[in-house]
């Protein structure tokens, strides 16, 4: 598909992917000794989680919002296991 | 002579390089845990391949924490053989006992081939068993072996002769299908200002029988194992 | 045996409808309350449900399944241990096992098959083997089926990420694809694991007052009820069902399996076993089922991941990495001591009793008090009607066969499918040279393992035929036998069992049952025949959704020895100038065929029938030439028959050093039969002086053998009676080696 | 390390790391291919980075941040070739 300007905004966002609360987390888990033997006492839990920062051209920010949980939805998160959550970080005009 | 393999929660080569340096090379060979500081006094040290902890957070970055990284660090600046295979190259990276970091491979997949290797470098401990120039064929095996730094750095290394292996075609030319990692520079392994620190990406443990039809990599441990010797008697003298 | 059980608070009314939700039939529930002489709690339910379980008890297969040979002069443990174990001399024992993890694969396929890896790894270590090898076979549906190309990808990343990790290589298996696995894939995965003889281990809970320890992952909610999933069939509200997907973590069982096989060490061991499907209650019931004893088990001392956990949820979690142990009393910190240096939790839970009686406690009350010797002698045991599938007659009605109108051209599109392609985009994601026992990894008919320290290796091979096990059971379970025994026989090795994994659709449907009879009957001939004992497996039922079952498919590795590795033959051509011998002879078999079903959409007939006697002799010949060194190259004809075979004998070896090199051949069959699949035929190739002593000992073995060229130049030259094939290596190598990634467009 | 408990504060907090503008980013790169493919045409540019969610107990949101920020340097972060961010997403008194 070509990319054909509606707008002339630049919209970046981010999209965060985390495993959903009751799924195991080795990841996390791993991390969370690590910090402990560390010495990171106060550390009572870690969750590790992915993130994307997407930028996307001549759009608006609704329609991004649309586009971006789609995106989510088919390549980002595997809704099996994680959820995500989906973020404006910036609008400019150029 | 003595030389040491350090186990640390989810190295899984290690018992191939003790098979190599025990049972091919005839040498004294310890494990050592990543728990202690304990070298055993050993003139080698070897970071084996694996996945420490899982490789979960970056490659080699939790076990590049570990009790006995002090220690190695501590044998390295002292001019000490330090090896780092694979997961052990990570380590080193991490601990920044070398410069550059390790990115996934471009595939992002997982890479499990034999690969060709350039000899950079063939007048440091490890490798002086090969020549200048020569091909090597070697097992890669990893996820994150796409090697980077900043330009700047990278050309400071290459000034400084610190490549000492890349991925090559069988004729020895540099040719962008043979990088599969993705590799700055198609680097599959650096030293140290000492040359007396290797890491490398290829394992060479697992082509050093000619039982498994490639003992490619023999020549390096044979000479690291002199080599160490060498070092052993100047401190000596 | 205590009274009624009080139910805790929460807990639903127990009752048959409950039960029938739990996958127990009405009947069912009746003979658990008769045996219990009161109505179960929820708990004890839900672990009879488990017990008693497709998955867990057989209940359908079992009478069929007592039909395979178990024994032989190696075998030391048969079917009933977590795997089975064999003697391959030098002091060394090889215990093996596949297991299947389907239903989870097809609804999380990087994570279902992961923990499949998993799973099976767990089986192989609980016996004090150490696990060297893998392998995987893997049922696709379509590629450009609904997720498929997803379903794919997810399952490689999945076992290779996996057993990467862990430090296992992968050095075989077999993938294929076929419509009939659309809705429902098969991943079957396989572990091999070393010891000495004189160091297996069993899981028998013996020793009243022994102490039982917990070992390793905190428990979830994670898979509750597979084990009765896995019983049940798709359809479309299974996704509602569906429990806690169950996550992988093999950095966990990497230091599970270095501490266990040091706890063994300690001499303080006296069973363990994984805490595989039906989590802590299978395991707990079969090691104390083993050891004729009883247990008691306070919930309350399991680590746990989350709150709320119930002693119903605990008994029933399917968290991964977890092993139950049994100490000998007085000794357990000196076991506790090893998991906790390798940072694993290790808690003491329970300890084994006198009674006979597995009893579960949980805020200091019984939650469950179930004898455990009658619970299993009084589980279901069917045998379930058969009938011959309706239209069974017509699909084995001899099929239209065309002539090839280009030879060719009809090689390279055979080369091109997926089907047929080189697998090494599957293989190459998974380490298949750690631990640096690999002589022949991927590629080849079989790998061979060295045994470091001693002259001789381990052989495997992985292989099932679903397509001519769909148009004739019986014939399609021989088939894959021999199959297996001939690719082992290609690199000289014996054979010393097999496992399996039996894949059918539901029982409950005669047809399937009657599918399910004939193949294991085919099977057990063939093993009786070619004396390969069955020494461990799994069946898996159910396969089957909204009604559709997926195809008979009975998925064996078999495992072999090669007395000497010092001359292997390659599955590739090594040297030019060697002459090339076909072994065996054409009787124009299309049924099932390759070529009918990929290039015509036709899967029609009866498949290639299966003479043992020729099996034997050409499996004799075969190891013969490898023990003698006259022979460089063995390779069996498979699916594509001769013209495929051929080729893969040109494409050299991927997962080595040896280069692809032309053949110039002529055969006195007809154009179309050069792809027929008449079993007991393969190709060797032979230096010139070797050729005529290759020639003889066929004929003395009575193994039609015919010189039919020469391996050399560039391209691969067929010649046949009114036809020819005449191509570039390096073409049809990259057609080849370039069609599963191109199919599944990565 | 014990976990005496100096405060009754519960903290959570976000640490975010992507790899550094000048470094190439194959995940980033292979993800933006594919979202493109997908029809996704207004990505212009993807990173992809990692995020882990941290609870921190009986501390301080300062010395909370003063922790986090040595976590991400010596563990979550490999500042050669990745930046960080710390976030505190809340602060409950049990
Ligand atoms: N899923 C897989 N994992 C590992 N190796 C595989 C897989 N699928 C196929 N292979 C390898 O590809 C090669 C070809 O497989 P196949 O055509 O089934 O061989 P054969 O016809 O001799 O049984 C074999 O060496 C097999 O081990
Ligand atoms: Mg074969």
């Amino acid at each position: 598909m070509s990319k054909k300007k509606e707008t002339d905004q630049t919209i970046r966002a981010r999209i965060t992917v985390f495993p959903r609360p009751e799924i195991l987390d080795p990841q996390g888990k791993a991390i969370a000794g690590a910090l402990e033997r560390l010495g990171f006492d106060r550390v009572s839990e870690v969750r590790a989680g992915k993130s994307f920062d997407v930028v996307l051209e001549g759009t608006t920010a609704e329609e991004a919002e649309a586009q971006l949980g789609k995106m989510a939805e088919t390549l980002l998160a595997n809704t099996v296991v994680e959820d995500y959550a989906v973020e404006i970080l910036g609008t400019a005009t150029t | 002579m003595r030389c040491g393999v350090v186990t640390f929660p989810g190295s899984n080569c290690d018992h191939d390089v003790y098979h190599v340096l025990k049972h091919v090379l005839g040498q004294e060979v310890f494990f050592l845990w990543h728990g202690e500081e304990n070298l055993k006094s050993c003139d080698l040290v070897v970071l084996p391949g694996g996945f420490s902890y899982g490789d979960y957070l970056r490659a080699g970055a939790m076990a590049s924490l570990s009790p006995i990284m002090a220690s190695v660090r501590r044998h390295a600046d002292a001019g000490g053989l330090v090896l780092g295979i694979c997961n052990g190259f990570q380590m080193l990276l991490e601990s920044q006992l070398l410069p550059g970091a390790m990115r996934r491979n471009r595939t992002l997949r997982f890479e499990c081939r034999d690969l060709h290797l350039r000899v950079e470098r063939a007048d440091l401990p490890f490798t002086r068993g090969y020549e200048a120039g020569q091909v090597l064929r070697m097992p890669v095996a990893h996820a994150e072996g796409n090697y980077v730094d900043s330009e700047a750095n990278l050309d400071a290394l290459e000034a400084a002769g610190r490549v000492v292996f890349r991925y090559s075609d069988p004729e020895g030319e540099l040719r962008d299908e043979h990088n599969v990692n993705g590799s700055a520079r198609a680097i599959a392994g650096i030293t140290n200002e000492g040359g007396n620190v290797l890491g490398m990406m290829p394992h060479p443990e697992r082509c050093a029988e000619e039982v498994l039809g490639n003992s490619d990599g023999l020549p390096l441990f044979a000479t690291a194992v002199a080599g160490a010797r060498a070092a052993l008697e100047t401190q000596a003298s | 045996m205590s009274g009624e059980i009080k139910a805790r608070p929460g807990e639903p009314q127990v009752d048959e409808q409950l039960a029938i939700d739990h996958g127990l039939t009405g009947e069912e529930y009746g003979r658990l309350r008769d045996l219990l002489g009161r109505d179960p709690s929820y708990t004890e339910l839900g672990i009879t449900s488990a017990l008693w379980s497709e998955h867990c008890s057989y209940k359908s297969s079992k009478v069929y399944l007592q039909e395979f040979p178990t024994e032989g002069p190696r075998v030391i443990h048969g079917p009933g241990e977590n795997a089975g174990v064999v003697d391959i001399g030098h002091g060394w024992v090889a215990a093996f096992k596949m297991e299947s993890h389907n239903h989870p694969s097809f609804i999380e396929p990087y994570q279902g098959a992961a923990t499949g890896v998993g799973g099976i790894l767990r089986d192989v270590f609980t016996m004090g083997a150490r696990p060297v090898a893998c392998m995987d076979a893997l049922c696709f549906g379509d590629i450009d089926a609904p997720r498929m190309r997803y379903l794919v990808d997810g399952v490689v990343r999945g076992i290779g990420d996996y057993g990467n990790c862990v430090g296992i290589p992968t050095i075989g298996g077999r993938t294929g694809f076929h419509a009939g696995y659309n809705g429902n894939i098969l991943v079957n995965a396989f572990a091999l694991g070393l010891a000495r003889r004189d160091r297996i281990f069993t899981a028998s809970a013996s020793g009243v007052g022994n102490p039982i320890l917990y070992a390793g992952s905190a428990t979830g909610r994670d898979g509750i009820h597979g084990a009765t999933m896995a019983s049940e069939s798709f359809d479309a509200d299974s996704e509602q069902k569906r429990p806690t997907v169950q996550v992988g973590d093999p950095f966990t069982e990497k230091v599970l399996l270095e501490a266990c096989l040091e706890a063994m060490r300690t001499g303080a061991l006296v069973a363990i076993q994984d805490m595989g499907a039906a989590g802590l209650t299978s395991s707990a019931f079969e090691m104390a089922g083993r050891g004729g004893t009883g247990f008691r088990i306070d919930t309350d001392l399991v680590p746990r991941r989350e709150a709320g956990l119930g002693p119903y949820e605990i008994m029933l979690s399917e968290s991964q990495e977890r092993m139950l142990l049994v100490a000998e009393r007085g000794r357990e910190e000196n076991l506790a001591k090893v998991f906790r240096r390798w940072g694993l939790e290790v808690e003491t839970i329970g300890e084994v009793t006198g009674d006979g009686v597995g009893r579960v406690l949980a805020d200091g009350e019984e939650a469950a008090a179930l004898p455990i010797d009658p619970l299993a002698q009084a589980g279901p045991l069917y045998r379930r009607p058969v009938a011959v599938p309706k239209d069974l007659e017509a699909r084995q009605k001899d099929p239209e066969v065309p002539e090839p109108e280009d030879l060719s051209g009809t090689l390279k599109r055979l080369l091109g499918t997926p089907e047929l392609g080189c697998k090494s985009w599957i293989w190459r994601q998974y380490d298949h040279t750690v631990r640096t026992n690999t002589m022949i990894g991927p590629g080849g008919d079989a790998a061979v393992l060295l045994l470091k320290g001693t002259p001789a290796g381990l052989a495997m091979t992985c292989d099932v035929n679903p397509v001519y096990c769909g148009l004739d059971p019986y014939s399609g379970g021989s088939q894959v036998v021999a199959e297996a025994v001939r690719n082992l026989a290609c690199v000289g090795a014996e054979p010393l069992g097999l496992t399996d994994c039996l894949n059918f659709g539901n029982p409950e449907n005669p047809e399937i049952s009657w599918q399910f009879r004939e193949c294991v009957q085919g099977m057990s001939a063939a093993c009786r025949a070619l004396e390969v004992p069955v020494v461990s497996g799994t069946v898996s039922l159910y396969n089957e959704t909204d009604g559709v079952s997926i195809p008979p498919t009975p998925s064996v590795a078999m495992v072999g020895l090669v007395p000497d590795v010092s001359n292997l033959p390659e599955s590739c051509f090594q040297q030019a100038g060697d002459r090339i011998v076909l072994l065996g002879e054409d009787a124009s078999d299309f049924g099932g065929s390759a070529y009918l079903r990929l290039l015509y959409g036709v899967e029609q007939g009866r498949p290639p029938t299966v003479h043992l006697g020729t099996e034997e002799r050409l499996a004799d010949l075969l190891r013969f030439l490898a023990y003698e060194g006259l022979s460089t190259t063995a390779h069996d004809l498979s699916e594509g028959g001769l013209a495929i075979a051929l080729a893969e004998a040109c494409f050299g070896r991927a997962s080595g050093h040896l280069a692809p090199v032309g053949a110039r051949v002529h055969v006195d069959l007809a154009p179309r039969a050069l792809f027929s699949e008449t079993q007991g035929r393969a190709i060797v190739a032979a230096s010139p002086e070797n050729v005529e002593k290759v020639l003889e000992e066929a004929e003395t073995l009575g193994v039609p053998a015919v010189d039919i060229g020469e391996v050399g130049g560039d391209r691969l030259v067929i010649g046949c009676d009114g036809g020819s094939i005449d191509l570039a290596v390096e073409e049809i190598h990259s057609i080849w080696s370039t069609a599963l990634p191109r199919a599944l467009g990565m």
